[in-house]
């Protein structure tokens, strides 16, 4: 697809779509919403100009649809669809069949996805590139002797995995060489059992890991540029929960170094429009590339806050074929900006997943506040997507101040009806480590306990108090009600009513 | 100057709760202390203003059930479960001994979601925090345990199936009951 | 009062009082919300963390009590005054009566008030520190033959205004000298029939005038600097009605030049705090001092925006003895920002005033919005006050992309249940003249009519569908509830009922 | 099948409107021309979500009186005035002429507000367009005028009085009434 974009279709729901159809709205382009008959009520449906059904709940019969998504295009006349982040964002089978389509896809070209989708050939081809990647055996260990000499390359302490393995299993540290021999053999065996494949290689352990991210951003004409790191250490269950940009850690040189590895990383797929290249640093600060998402990311805003700049406009500006509208010295960041992710989880009984009616909902305002949202009042949570409610993005000049007023806007923040992980954090945004920003990817798993979430102490008085009020006031009007039941003048909805009975009785 | 009793259970604790109008401001007394405060109603049973002591608090009334004096009440950044009775009807219950019922467990669905297996069948034994039920909702599957050790009298749902919140799913009794 | 403040009392309402208790509590400092019989309900009072009532609804009886509001002072502890705007803040008998009891008052001391307070003596004092005012005779005019030297001096064409005139009356222009003769006597007989006083003065005439402000912050120590220009040329009745910063019409000399001048200002009176100097700017771009506003704006949040800076919190920090953290070269502005004061007034019926309860808030959300409200859904605007409900602030990288960005917001903004000046915003942001910047002050009165507001051509047949569904339904539901009433179970509330109206009837 | 018959008034102009339940659609026919249009209620009575030939709208049913009809919808970032009445209510109404009574104007307040003062007093003479009080609302003062020329019948309201949105505030009849 060429030339100007008239009308696109989103191909995703929830608040990634809103955030999307939000800057087509901007630039005056229509907007194509598809949903699952378990979204008729969404908020993305409602802000759309159009909306396809596009089958039922889950989403394998309807967002990771190809063809449904291919038909709402022909029937909308769309010619470029959005894909967020998740579904079908870095699919390469979609991508490439909406351009043999003649549609355009506001996102980087099939052959680049595929390159990063397979995690040992990115691995592979940007060693090739020379990127810095985490060092370890790129093959299955045999005995105790190649595993100590590569270690000793490497440097200790290091870590033992399975080939086969993921999610933390069949994974060992190895501190020093007088460790290496039972140290294999019992992640052999533990790999043999769990995964019924005995192979093992060696990595470089990363201590104290944080994660830290490029944006980076790509046109058509060859362009490239970084947008500065995003801190994306706070995560549970690898599910990252605050974003953060700039990151506490990182300084001018450090950013400037990160970055060009990324336009590095972008240059050696060809990409185009927004990514970003996610890197794992160590205790030392050193960096190591780890991946690169081939889409918009959830935090996005806060290097939007930051360079001042609309990530999803640049991308279909891009996608429209233009060129980047800055160089890279021109990006300067300025300030600070952090995202609370708001999901539908409780944080009390160990995040369990919450759904239903949002029965009252007020949300923060005044300086510094950005509120990306996927939800209204009155909307009924369903039960078969990601529980991501909204995102809140906090601005400010220093970090201090972003967290004084997070917990400002939180003060305010009521989303009631569902339970919500807002005093998960309420309680983050209290913890010394965090506000000193020395913290890793393990913080949440060592340092939260639901007993330690805290309501004001004036609260159980209160709550008392109103609903004494309430129980007494409602008595009170009832009784009342129904003295004077006989009483009343019958509105003409009751006649017809009336009327109705007697005639039916009659018949 | 009547003063109505009230008997109101909050975060596991009952108090005794007495309310009397005082001009414009009512007079609440909790386990023998009274506060004065202002109510303002900006919204019949959902929004109220409440000053106490000079401390200003915006209340909403969430969740309400009249017949059972159920409320969940936000104010403060945060919610809290209230439930009111009428001091006759808090006497009357507890002399009746309530719903309570010992020796018994019922696992109920803790939110909406689709049971993806269960992990046990009637005439099991099990013991106190094993997976009965894996429920799933939003793409996450929760596995859900037994609070006591006991028999499994009955699995009341099957594989599959969707549930709403509270459903029971499955009941476990005590060995020698 | 010296040292740290603990504690601050607001002595304001609406949105002004919300902007201060949220710098307030990002601070951690407890706010005081003072409040009229008619504001019990106000959003400021609900936000607050104590609240004291201090009279009657009209405020002459409330918020403008001194002695009401010292009382509430002592009454709750508060250590400091934050005035807002209108009512009391450039009140110097209040800012001497709060210095003379010892607390502190988060503005400019009451000298630098009574300087600027008086329009006469502050032009005298301006001219006499260097600053540039608008030329013409300090004093009333005898004959045509003065009239015309001093004209000549000034240069056609001037204006001719009654000394005792105000609000557009007793004012005429003379082009040329031909016309001043005549021109004079008019005036002078006109003034002596409306004021009882003939003196008439002659001025510079400004051709299409634009007024365009600095924002100043000085601080006890002597630091004083600018943080650029706001353009408030979009003004009905005197009253702004959008504002933004930059001005289109201010390059980088030019907001130097300005700055500077303004500097001057905030140093001839020994300012301290946040204050504005405002300037009327001509044709040519030539500027002219008018007058100084010893306070806070209610349009400081676009240069919060362009600036990055919190000016409450900037209040707070130099009342509290603290010198300012930034010399002016580290003073940089990035972005464009607009701010839609929303009024509750109907454009649609020459701007009638519209009061009632708010039945629906929708608020727009996403990138670059920052609404700084004062009402909440179900709240019932009070007869009593100024009608400003809110702020919308869009913030965004070039003047294009804010108005772009104000268009869309505006299609999420729902206000219900009372008449609000959106349909005009709407209106004025598709306006070439506006688009390009190209205003004056007069813009409003000369290219706004009624009848030229829009809706979208699709509204009649979906009120028309929605509204004869909710009947069509009413009507169903209440037909089958007729016939159901007798058949229901009865709750325990008309149980209860029930049974006093027994006993009732039998006593 | 059965089509209700409805007339709906809207920037003073009548439809003729029918509708039809269609499946789980409906159609809707406006003076003889149907659409066909989905709706989901999100509250009932307050909020809908319309899909008419793909376009996707949200609407609030802001103010509605079920008795006579009166809607405030609000849509497409504005809101309008919509009245529905059943066929044979319109019919009946027209028959025999509704409320509406020539020769007369009442001035009603647009808004709340304190009457600052009466400019005429009963039998005066006043033309089209004169003011007849004025109301003062959020400090601005109001100037009402009359909409016909005629003679004041009564004055309802005193200077300083407060009065709510749609009361009284003058009579003007027909000189010759």
């Amino acid at each position: 697809m060429a030339g100007k974009i008239t009308k696109v279709l989103v191909a995703n729901r929830g608040e990634i779509a809103l955030r999307v159809m939000r800057a087509l709205r901007e630039l005056e382009i229509p907007s194509v919403a598809v949903y699952s008959e378990a979204d008729r009520e969404a908020a993305h449906v409602l802000f759309a100009n159009e909306a396809v059904c596009i089958g039922p709940a889950p989403s394998t019969e309807s967002y990771l649809r190809i063809d449904k998504i291919l038909d709402a295009v022909r029937k909308t006349g769309a010619d470029a669809v959005h894909p967020g982040y998740g579904f079908l964002s870095e699919n390469s089978a979609f991508a490439r069949a909406l351009r043999d389509a003649g549609i355009g896809f506001i996102g980087p070209g099939p052959e680049a996805m595929e390159m990063m989708g397979n995690k040992l050939t990115a691995r592979a081809a940007m060693i090739a590139a020379g990127v810095r990647v985490i060092p370890g055996s790129d093959g299955a260990l045999g005995d105790p002797q190649e595993a100590l000499r590569l270690s000793r390359e490497i440097g200790f302490p290091v870590m033992l995995k399975a080939a086969a393995g993921g999610g933390g299993k069949g994974m060992r540290v190895v501190r020093d060489e007088s460790e290496m021999a039972s140290a294999l053999e019992a992640t052999q065996a533990e790999a043999a059992k769990a995964f019924a494949d005995s192979a093992v290689f060696v990595e470089k352990y990363i201590e104290k890991p944080r994660h830290i991210e490029i944006q980076v951003l790509a046109d058509r004409q060859g362009n490239a540029v970084y947008l500065g790191e995003r801190e994306c250490s706070i995560q549970r269950r690898h599910q990252k929960v605050v974003e953060e940009s700039p990151s506490p850690i990182v300084d001018e040189a450090m950013r400037r170094e990160m970055g060009e590895m990324a336009v590095m990383v972008a240059k050696a797929c060809d990409y185009e429009s927004a990514g970003t290249v996610e890197f794992m640093v160590d205790a030392h600060r050193d960096f190591y590339f780890l991946e690169m998402n081939t889409r918009l990311q959830v935090e996005h805003p806060v290097t939007e806050l930051t360079y001042n700049v609309d990530l999803v406009k640049l991308q279909i500006a891009v996608a429209g074929g233009e060129a980047l509208p800055f160089r890279q010295d021109e990006l300067v960041p300025h300030g600070w900006a952090m995202e609370f992710r708001i999901y539908a989880e409780d944080p009390a009984t160990d995040f369990l997943p919450s759904t239903g009616k949002i029965l009252r909902l007020r949300e923060p305002g005044g300086p510094g506040i950005r509120h990306d949202s996927g939800i209204y009042e009155k909307y009924d949570v369903p039960i078969f997507y990601d529980p991501l409610l909204s995102k809140l993005v906090v601005y400010g000049q220093t970090r201090v101040e972003v967290i004084q007023r997070a917990r400002r806007a939180f003060t305010e923040f009521v989303i009631a009806g569902i339970r919500t992980n807002i005093p998960f954090h309420q309680w983050l945004l209290r913890q010394p480590a965090f506000e000193k920003g020395d913290f890793d990817t393990h913080f949440i798993d060592t340092h939260f306990r639901p007993e330690y979430l805290k309501q004001d102490e004036a609260l159980p008085f209160v709550a008392l108090a109103a609903a004494t009020l309430a129980y007494h006031q409602h008595g009170r009007r009832m009784n009342f009600a129904g003295l004077q039941a006989f009483s009343r003048r019958p509105s003409k909805w009751k006649l017809a009513a009336r009327k109705e009975a007697v005639t039916r009785r009659q018949s | 100057m009547s003063a109505h009793r009230y008997v109101v259970t909050l975060n596991g604790e009952k108090k005794e709760v007495s309310l009397s109008p005082d001009g414009e401001r009512w007079a609440i007394s909790v386990d023998g202390v009274t506060h004065t405060l202002e109510q303002t109603v900006i919204e019949r049973d959902e929004i109220y203003s409440l000053i106490i002591g000079g401390q200003s608090y915006m209340v909403d009334l969430v969740e309400k059930n009249w017949d059972s004096g159920h409320f969940t009440v936000s104010a403060l950044a945060s919610s809290v479960d209230v439930t009111v009775r009428d001091e006759l009807e808090a006497i009357a219950e507890e002399l009746t001994g309530g719903s309570n019922k010992e020796g018994l467990f019922e696992l109920k669905a803790p939110m909406p979601g689709i049971v993806v297996k269960s992990l046990v069948k009637a005439g099991d034994l099990v013991t106190q925090g094993q997976g009965l039920v894996i429920l799933e909702a939003m793409k996450m599957q929760n596995e859900l345990a037994s609070e006591m050790e006991g028999i499994v009298q009955e699995i009341f749902v099957s594989d599959g199936q969707m549930v709403e919140t509270g459903a029971p799913l499955a009941r476990i009794i005590m060995e020698d009951a």
